[in-house]
């Protein structure tokens, strides 16, 4: 067994001990723990001077369908140094999800489905950025879908929970489905033996595929991983799926899971169909302004906290997007570490906004207030949650958007043209963010008294605590040096673009 | 025979028995009824393989294959009408009619 | 072993069953269906036993294809899903006998009970001589041997109106669908001159064969196929028929009944999708249908409560699967093209397993007497978590979530439409997997978002033999 | 002789549309039995000798009294009450016409129009009858067992289903 | 010590202590205030160290993003003159706001989450100060809005602070958006981001309206900073943070960034005449608009800030000349840091004396109760309104000369217009809370603050009035330029039109206010800071707001419905057609099933 297919495996095999009887909390801790040591030992032993963006470190491989007519699948992983930095981010994202899950007793339900879904999402999350066969890449990703769906409709907030969860699963399937439509054709039209994702770039960079399949395929490809990832208009699942899920789904979802259509996109898109999403440039810079600038709009009217970050999780999206769409080394890694940055953040939000649901219910902006000085602890972290969102120096989010705004306004100096004219909605998004998420600071935890009861609300404990605090460590570690990251990410880049020179 | 006669003539009569028969099937509500349209679609099917038996002679004779064929033909419309006349028994005993229209206890 | 002995054992064993039911005095009926269990369990593993044909010269061989790896697969579907009909049966049993009253005082207790068991041998033993049927006779005879007897089984219950109405309009559609399939036969011996399938493959492929007569023969087997299959607009039947039947008889007609018309859907299509005469109508043609029945199967099943008739939408809606792969045939395919068989073979395969599981759960809940309604499983996952369980793993597989064997099916009937590049095709197919994923977790939210009903909270008993 | 093939398809037509527009199924039984005598007359025209006396043998003896048999079994009052519904008349006449008018497009466009009758070569030398009993039991065995197991459960069937109930 | 180690330790100390507060030692509120204190002192210290030194040339830079060879961001420090001058204004006025605070927020029960703030403002200005490049700028320029926001909303419990925090933030990441651009287009302009590399390729940019746009965003990063019109609303309410606070964000940090960035950036303002004039212009705007509010206002220190305003517009003025004028302007930056301060620090004593009253109506007579503090507020006002030889003449003067020079004669003419208006208020301000009686209880029972808080008074005092002269300008040497030759030589027209502006403000003001007891004149558009409030008001409420509903809607209602519900609805709608087929009526499925096959014959044949 691969240390890969070991760290794939942990959370799955964690998963099945639950089902089978072992104590459900410990259990997954103990497996989320291992499993984010056995990635900081991956990320350790990563050779960061390799720049071949069609090869993998770590590598492993079983084939396990074979038939004529079909591309063989492999059961195949392998990590560049994008998926280091995104294996990272799962683990991080995990322990701090499993952490911030409620106790057992507290669990309202079946205890053992909470944490086994939980762990299943990590899982397959961890299998979708390790796997290097584009069938298992995709599968993967599938595999969180029903615990998703089953979490948000059992364990979920809110009378609408259940229309949520379907809301959430059916526009994911069926973004996944015109995926799947899009790899299937990408593979026929490649002409690939294998689903090997090396195979297919190799293939790529010889013959390569005619331009109006590129701009197809492209646009399949766009749609359901824009899907995947809110992409406007494709987003209206998340801002209710993230308010009325589970906290720990949430930050497992919106934090982790959802990049998977982004690393899709750069993974599989930019370096196999270039011409196509050359032809669709446009379209995404439109779309991408949407979710920036829209959304960002839309994120200011919620009266409720947990919409507005869900609205915000959208919003964000828009920036890494960007960043691909500049199709540089400087857009891209930028996109791969605001992928990162965003993860931590939007999950540290969410944790704290699950501790103050967990204490006040409703969270309707009008009946808070002044909270920062009942609950010091909470106020802190979330002020520093928020300032990691908002995109202030110090956090991981700003190192990695300065990349991303210098990646698309990169090129001559003749003049603005469409993508420095995104930069620019970009830029004035950042005020948007300030806007909104300062408000919402402002209301819960400045100014007068509350409305609610501050009785039964405890400040945080440590326990609480504690996944907050690991992530918002991460976040400023890689803000102060964002080269923690970027020595992994820089030559997978590069090789990317290696490839597109030729 | 006539050696005048042409295959279309047969073929003709064999479709229209078909057409006739399926007509009824879609027309009449007795169970019974509809039972002896299916019977004659049956028949229009006989017919039609022993006139292409007919003109498709092997060594000067008749192909014997059709007959065989329409043989079991038969011997399944037996069975067949034996299996349904049982049913419409079953049903007649339940419903005391054999008015196809009155089984729709189960739609959509 | 000949191959063709397999189908004589099934057909000894199904004689066996009568005989002991007629004369051993048998306490307990259902024993009878342990016994077939294990027949058929005997002659699956026959299957492996099977030589190449050593009489090449029998006239067998005229009506009987040389086994392949593609009959024996059906063959062993076959067996496979009547063996777990039959599991499905014994639990059934205390239904069927509420629904077919005693006949007179002093009888068995259980009578009538006995050829419940043994009847679907019997069809087992059609199926089977459909998986190798190579000649129109043996195909229109083996047809109606699984007919016939499907149409007893449906309308077996006499005193449930249910039941009765199945085996009505399954008799009339049925015989109509028998009456094409003979008419269209009649006409394609016409054309061709035989009854065999390789002659005929022959006379077709020849550039002279006249289309119009030709095509006129395909619509009309056609038609008598594509209601076995349940494909629109032939499908009428389905919901009907699946709702009203005995849940063991529903679960052996989704499978058993549609992977025998699909093998011999396969074999009939085959001249007309090699003729290069014919092949672009005949692939048009099962376009349109496989688009059909994609839309009409499964948003069919979107709004659907009765949980027997979602699985009849959904048994149309993997027909569209089916026959979508069908319709992206390209005859002679490259050297690595990927078979319509061979998708035929994972898809069925992979139906046949999710789709007795389904069945097998339904069953053991009629047997509970809680309905068959979607309410009648609210909260499930709190009652059976055992059950639930099961449920939701096969529900995940027949809507296609990867890593199950439903998404190979479905990924190769994908795979297949797109190397065709049958854009309206693949896109009717991801609405109906679409709504395939709503409908399908719409079972999975009943069981696990809903309150138990009512008073029935109890643990629901399931036997041994089911649960394995 | 072509007026005998005429008249005896007349009698086939006639009668199917006897057995559609029957009044009551007594009638549409005998109506049926015209057209298979018809048909039976037709066969033994195109050399079919066997098949034209199965036919009348299987048709109009067995098939026929089996469903007089039950007819009289149901109480024929009972069995028809209704008349035809205009609009399914309607619809099913339009459905038969159709398949009418595509069933004539394909005699007319496919190749089997202007077909003569061939001769047949010498009078063989076995009766049809011995030619299809050998082919039936000899070349044909596996069918024929396939036919004994359909002849077998629809026996068992009509057993089950028709079993008397004590009421 | 080497320069680079000098520098790395002003930069960093701050940030170390902010971060101990934060994460250790902030329950221990004395200990926080007295390591903030002291790192402030500690940075003081080198930064005189640094200054003693002279300019240097800094050789380690950490690299924070290397996307190389395309894109390399390093922290590293421009040593030069410009920067040391500013790093000691900074440093000084840090430390003095320090101590001063020791005094001033003793009581306040986050006093470690502002000594927190403290020292991370400072961390951050010393960040901008010393950059060398804009986006290492950037990231601190960020960071100075982050703790103005910290600060400024410091007391979160009232709605006024709360509020104020946050307008700041905004505001300020307007101007950030601007200067964002700003810095994106100079770099592509120029391919570079590092100010030196600039500075040479400016010259040989060829598109030159794209580069007037890029000085002109990275002005706006200026306008939000130093609080020019039209982004200079949230200065004003920033006086709902602690009074030592404004004081150190109008003196010497938050206002003085934008100014210093401009003059740091001066060979770009070269580069483009265009934008050179309207930098110059909007200071003279923003000079004048808030000369005008301050003549109306009644709290003390939003009078100050007024005041503020209108000198940041006279330095903002200077830049607009580009390298002609930056001198001038970072010299009345750098004397306006000490008398600001001293100013603020002075009303901080009023108000901390009067019991946090503000309003200057509500003093009175506190010339006697708080002699210290009056002398010292009276050598600080005289310095702001330009009595000959303290060292806001000399500065003041500077740019005047400078705008004359340079032919701006609009904003000359408009600076000397508020060469009347200032001395006017400020004298109304000092009548009214200094002299005659004490009108309130709080007045009368005022007494005169500890030395803790008078000492930073006094010796702000001395450095109001000296500043300006060689011997403590020397480390603003190039900018440093205030002596008796230079100002007879160059006895002018602008000295003639101060004096005069100067003494009929007084006189004016001293008719006016001498024995008033309420406000005598009333302009209620200057009192209402020319609506410019209500009008972004009215944009957040009416535009944004409403904006953001009706997309909300659009959203809920065009978007959603089309992408999801529409073809949901449609799907269920094709499963109602499909099962409305199931009649359940065998008949009609046999009708079905006859149409099926005639269609299908149909379409066959």
């Amino acid at each position: 067994m691969s240390t890969l297919e070991f760290l794939v495996s942990l959370p799955l095999i964690a998963a099945l001990a639950i089902a089978l009887g072992a104590p459900a909390r410990f259990t997954a801790i103990g497996a989320s723990v291992l499993v984010f040591l056995t990635t900081i030992y991956c990320a350790i032993n990563y050779n960061t001077s390799f720049e071949d963006f069609a090869a993998w470190q770590f590598e492993s491989a079983r084939t396990v369908f074979d038939m004529p007519g079909i591309p063989t699948i492999s059961l195949a992983f392998g990590l560049d140094g994008i998926s280091v930095v995104l294996i990272l981010l799962s683990s991080i994202v995990l322990l701090a999800a499993v952490l911030a899950a409620p106790d057992e007793s507290k669990v309202q339900g079946n205890s053992r489905l909470y944490y086994l879904s939980l762990l299943l999402i990590g899982g397959g999350a961890l299998g979708a950025f390790t796997a290097t066969d584009l069938f298992f890449f995709y599968a993967f990703h599938e595999l969180a879908l029903i615990p998703t769906f089953l979490m948000i409709g059992l364990f979920g907030r809110g009378e609408n929970r259940i229309r949520t969860a379907w809301t959430i699963t059916i526009f994911l399937s069926v973004g996944s489905l015109i995926l799947l439509v899009g790899l299937i054709l990408l593979v026929i039209k490649l002409g690939a033996q294998t689903f090997a994702i090396a195979d297919l770039i190799e293939l790529a960079q010889g013959q390569g595929i005619d331009a109006a399949s590129q701009n197809w395929i492209f646009l399949l490809l766009l749609v359901g991983f824009g899907t995947l990832v809110s992409l406007f208009p494709f987003h209206s699942w998340a801002a209710p799926a993230y308010a009325e899920a589970p906290t720990p789904v949430t930050m497992l979802h919106a934090g982790v899971l959802k990049k998977f259509g982004l690393y899709g996109l750069i993974r599989i898109a930019l370096p196999i169909v270039p011409e196509g999403f050359q032809h669709w440039l446009h379209l995404l810079l439109i779309l991408l302004i949407g979710n920036i600038l829209f959304i960002g709009l839309v994120t200011i009217a919620p009266r409720a906290l947990d919409r507005m970050l869900g609205f915000s999780s959208v919003m964000h999206m828009g920036y890494i997007f960007l960043g691909i769409a500049a199709f540089n080394t400087m857009g891209v890694s930028g996109a791969v570490l605001l992928m990162f940055a965003h993860g931590l953040s939007i999950a540290a939000l969410f944790a704290l906004n699950g501790a103050l649901r967990d204490r006040f219910g409703d969270l309707t902006f009008r009946r808070f207030g002044q909270l920062a000085k009942s609950l010091p602890r909470l106020g802190l972290l979330f002020g520093f949650a928020t300032f990691a969102a908002i995109g202030l120096p110090g956090f991981a989010n700003f190192a990695a958007e300065i990349p991303i705004y210098f990646g698309a306004f990169d090129g001559d100096a003749s003049g603005m043209n469409w993508l420095r004219w995104a930069t620019v909605g970009a830029l004035w998004g950042v005020v948007i963010s300030a806007v909104y998420l300062l408000r919402a600071y402002r209301s819960i935890f400045m100014g007068n008294a509350p409305k609610v009861r501050l009785d039964d609300a405890p400040d945080m404990l440590l326990r609480e605590m504690l996944p907050v605090i690991l992530l918002i460590a991460g976040l400023l570690i890689v803000g102060f040096s964002p080269e923690v990251l970027n020595q992994y990410i820089r030559p997978t880049v590069n090789g990317l673009f290696l490839l597109s020179a030729g | 025979m006539d050696p005048s006669l042409t295959l279309n003539p047969l073929l003709l009569v064999s479709g229209l028995l078909f057409a006739i028969g399926l007509t009824g099937v879609l027309a009449r509500r007795n169970l019974l009824i509809i039972f002896m349209c299916l019977e004659l679609m049956l028949a229009a099917g006989n017919l039609t393989l022993v006139a292409f038996s007919r003109f498709h002679l092997v060594d000067g004779a008749p192909a014997y294959d059709a007959h065989v064929f329409v043989f079991f033909v038969i011997t399944v419309a037996a069975a067949e009408v034996a299996v349904g006349l049982a049913i419409i028994i079953a049903l007649f005993r339940s419903k005391k009619s054999t008015d196809v229209t009155e089984v729709t206890t189960m739609k959509y | 072993m000949q191959v063709y002995y397999l189908e004589f054992l099934v057909v000894a064993l199904g004689l066996v069953m009568l005989m002991v039911d007629a004369f051993a005095k048998l306490q307990d009926k259902r024993s009878l269906a342990r016994l077939g269990i294990l027949g058929l369990g005997v002659i699956f593993l026959l299957l492996f036993a099977v030589q190449s044909p050593s009489n090449a010269a029998s006239p067998v061989w005229k009506f009987y294809a040389a086994p392949d790896n593609l009959s024996l697969f059906f063959k062993g579907v076959a067996l496979l899903t009547t063996i777990l009909s039959l599991v499905m049966a014994i639990d059934f049993a205390p239904i069927v006998l509420s629904k077919i009253a005693p006949p007179d005082q002093g009888a068995h207790p259980q009578a009538g009970l006995g050829e419940f068991y043994a009847l679907p041998v019997f069809v087992c033993a059609g199926l089977m001589w459909m998986a190798s049927a190579n000649n129109l006779v043996s195909i229109f005879v083996s047809i109606e041997v699984v007919s016939i007897t499907f149409i007893i089984l449906a309308g077996y219950m006499r005193r449930n109106v249910g039941s009765l109405e199945a085996g009505v309009k399954y008799l009339i559609l049925g015989a109509l669908s028998a009456g094409f399939l003979v008419y269209g036969f009649a006409w394609l011996y016409g054309i061709t001159g035989s009854m065999e399938l390789g002659p005929i493959t022959e006379a077709l492929a020849k550039p002279e064969v006249n289309s119009t007569a030709a095509m006129f023969a395909f619509s009309l087997i056609l038609v008598s196929l594509a209601f076995k299959l349940g494909a629109a607009p032939f499908h009428i039947w389905v919901p009907d028929v699946y709702q009203g039947a005995p849940t063991p008889i529903t679960a052996f007609l989704s499978v058993g009944s549609k992977a025998g018309a699909a093998i011999v859907t396969l074999r009939l299509a085959y001249p007309y999708l090699t003729s290069p005469v014919l092949s672009t109508k005949a692939l048009a043609i099962l376009a349109v249908i496989a688009i059909l029945t994609l839309l009409l199967g499964n948003l069919g099943a979107l709004a659907q409560k009765n949980l027997k008739r979602l699985m009849g939408y959904s048994s149309i809606g993997h027909s569209g699967f089916l026959i979508m792969a069908l319709a992206s045939t390209s005859y002679p395919g490259a050297v690595n093209a990927l078979s319509p068989a061979a998708v035929f073979a994972y898809y069925i395969g992979a139906y046949l397993l999710m789709t007795l599981l389904v069945f097998l759960v339904l069953n053991v809940l009629n047997a509970a007497d809680t309905g068959e309604t979607l309410d009648s499983i609210r909260g499930l996952a709190k009652r059976s978590p055992f059950l639930a369980g099961i449920l939701l793993i096969a529900l995940a597989s027949l809507a296609g979530v990867p890593l199950t064997t439903g998404f190979i099916g479905k990924f190769l009937a994908f795979k297949i439409a797109l190397d065709a590049g049958q854009w309206m095709l693949i896109a009717a197919a991801l609405i109906g997997a679409a709504a395939g994923f709503y409908f399908y977790l719409k079972i999975a939210a009943s069981m696990y978002f809903d309150a138990p009903s009512s008073s029935d909270g109890a643990a629901i008993p399931v036997n041994l033999l089911t649960k394995v | 002789m072509t007026f005998l093939f005429y008249f005896f398809s007349a009698l086939v037509l006639f009668g199917g549309l006897g057995v559609v527009f029957a009044k009551n199924p007594v009638s549409a039984a005998f109506s049926m039995v015209i057209s298979f005598l018809g048909m039976a007359a037709l066969f033994i025209q195109l050399d079919a000798f066997l098949i034209g006396v199965l036919q009348v043998l299987v048709y109009a003896g067995a098939i026929m009294v089996l469903f007089l048999f039950i007819i009289m079994l149901l109480d024929v009052e009972e069995v028809e009450k209704r008349k035809l519904s205009l609009p399914t008349v309607i619809r099913a006449g339009g459905v038969g016409a159709a398949l009418v008018v595509l069933i004539s497009t394909v005699l007319m466009r496919g190749g089997t129009a202007g077909q003569a009758l061939p001769k047949l070569v010498a009078s063989p030398e076995k009766s049809d009858v011995l030619r299809i009993g050998e082919l039936l039991f000899g070349t044909y065995w596996l069918p024929i067992q396939i036919i004994a197991v359909l002849l077998l459960t629809a026996t068992v069937g009509v057993v089950v289903l028709s079993k008397r109930e004590l009421k | 010590m080497n320069p680079d180690t000098l520098a790395w330790l002003i930069l960093l100390l701050p940030l170390l202590s902010a971060a101990t507060i934060v994460v250790g030692i902030g329950r221990w509120s004395n200990l926080s205030a007295l390591v903030s204190t002291g790192t402030a002192f500690l940075s003081l210290v080198f930064s005189v160290m640094l200054a003693t030194n002279g300019e240097a040339v800094a050789s380690i830079a950490y690299p924070w993003i290397d996307l190389s060879p395309s894109f390399q961001v390093n922290i590293g420090f421009t040593l030069d003159k410009l920067a040391i001058g500013m790093i000691l204004i900074v440093s000084s006025i840090g430390f003095l706001v320090h101590l001063f605070s020791l005094g001033y927020m003793r009581e306040d029960s986050g006093k470690s989450r502002y000594f927190a703030g403290l020292s991370l403002f400072l961390f951050s200005m010393s960040g901008i100060v010393l950059a060398d490049n804009f986006v290492m700028m950037f990231i601190f320029w960020e960071l100075v809005g982050v703790s103005s926001y910290i600060l400024i909303g410091h007391w979160y419990e009232k709605n006024s602070a709360a509020e104020a925090g946050k307008k700041a933030f905004l505001v300020n990441r307007i101007g950030d958006f601007g200067f964002m651009t700003g810095i994106l287009l100079v770099w592509i302009l120029t391919g570079s981001i590092y100010f030196k590399e600039i500075a040479q390729a400016v010259g040989g940019v060829a598109n030159a309206g794209l580069l007037n746009a890029a000085v002109l965003c990275v002005f706006a990063g200026a306008v939000g900073k130093s609080a020019q019109v039209p982004l200079h609303v949230w200065l004003p309410d920033a006086m709902e943070g602690p009074t030592p606070v404004s004081a150190l964000i109008h003196a010497a940090t938050m206002v003085a960034a934008g100014v210093y960035m401009l003059a740091r950036v001066s060979f770009l303002v070269d580069a483009s005449a265009v934008a050179g004039t309207t930098i110059a212009w909007v200071g003279a705007i923003t000079a004048l608009l808030a000369a005008l509010m301050a003549l109306q206002q009644d709290d003390i220190k939003r009078i100050l800030a007024y005041s503020t305003l209108s000198q940041l517009g006279y330095m903002v003025m200077a830049q607009g000349l580009g390298s002609a004028g930056a001198d001038a302007g970072m010299f009345h930056l750098y004397t306006h840091a000490f008398f600001k301060a001293l100013l603020f620090l002075g009303s901080g004593a009023v108000i901390y004396a009067c019991h946090h009253e503000q309003d200057i109506w509500r003093m009175g007579g506190l010339r006697k109760r708080m002699p210290i503090t009056f002398w010292t507020f009276a050598l600080g006002t005289a310095a702001l309104i330009a009595v000959p030889f303290t060292s806001g003449f000399w500065s003041k003067e500077a740019i005047l000369e400078a705008l004359l020079q340079q032919k701006m004669h609009g904003p000359y003419a408009v600076g000397i217009i508020v060469a009347f208006l200032t001395p006017f208020y400020m004298t109304r301000l000092v009548l009214v809370a200094f002299f005659g009686p004490s009108r309130t209880k709080e007045a009368e029972h005022a007494r005169e603050v500890e030395p803790v808080m008078w000492i930073p008074l006094a010796l702000l005092a001395i450095m109001a009035v000296f500043s300006a002269y060689r011997f403590l300008a020397a480390p603003l040497a190039a900018a440093g330029h205030a002596d008796f030759g230079h100002l007879f030589s160059h006895f002018g027209l602008t000295a003639v039109l101060s004096l005069i502006g100067l003494v009929v403000g007084v006189a004016g003001a001293w008719f006016l206010y001498r024995t008033a007891q309420k406000d005598p004149i009333s302009i209620p558009l200057f009192r209402d800071k020319f609506r410019i409030d209500e009008l972004y008001l009215f944009f957040v409420d009416k535009i944004q707001d409403g904006l953001a509903r009706g997309l909300t809607r659009l959203d809920r209602d065009v978007i959603d419905p089309l992408i999801a519900r529409f073809p949901a609805a449609l799907s269920l709608a094709g499963g109602s057609v499909s099962r409305a087929l199931q009649t359940g009526n065998v008949q009609t499925y046999a009708f079905f099933f006859g149409l099926g096959v005639v269609a299908l014959l149909y379409f066959v044949l």
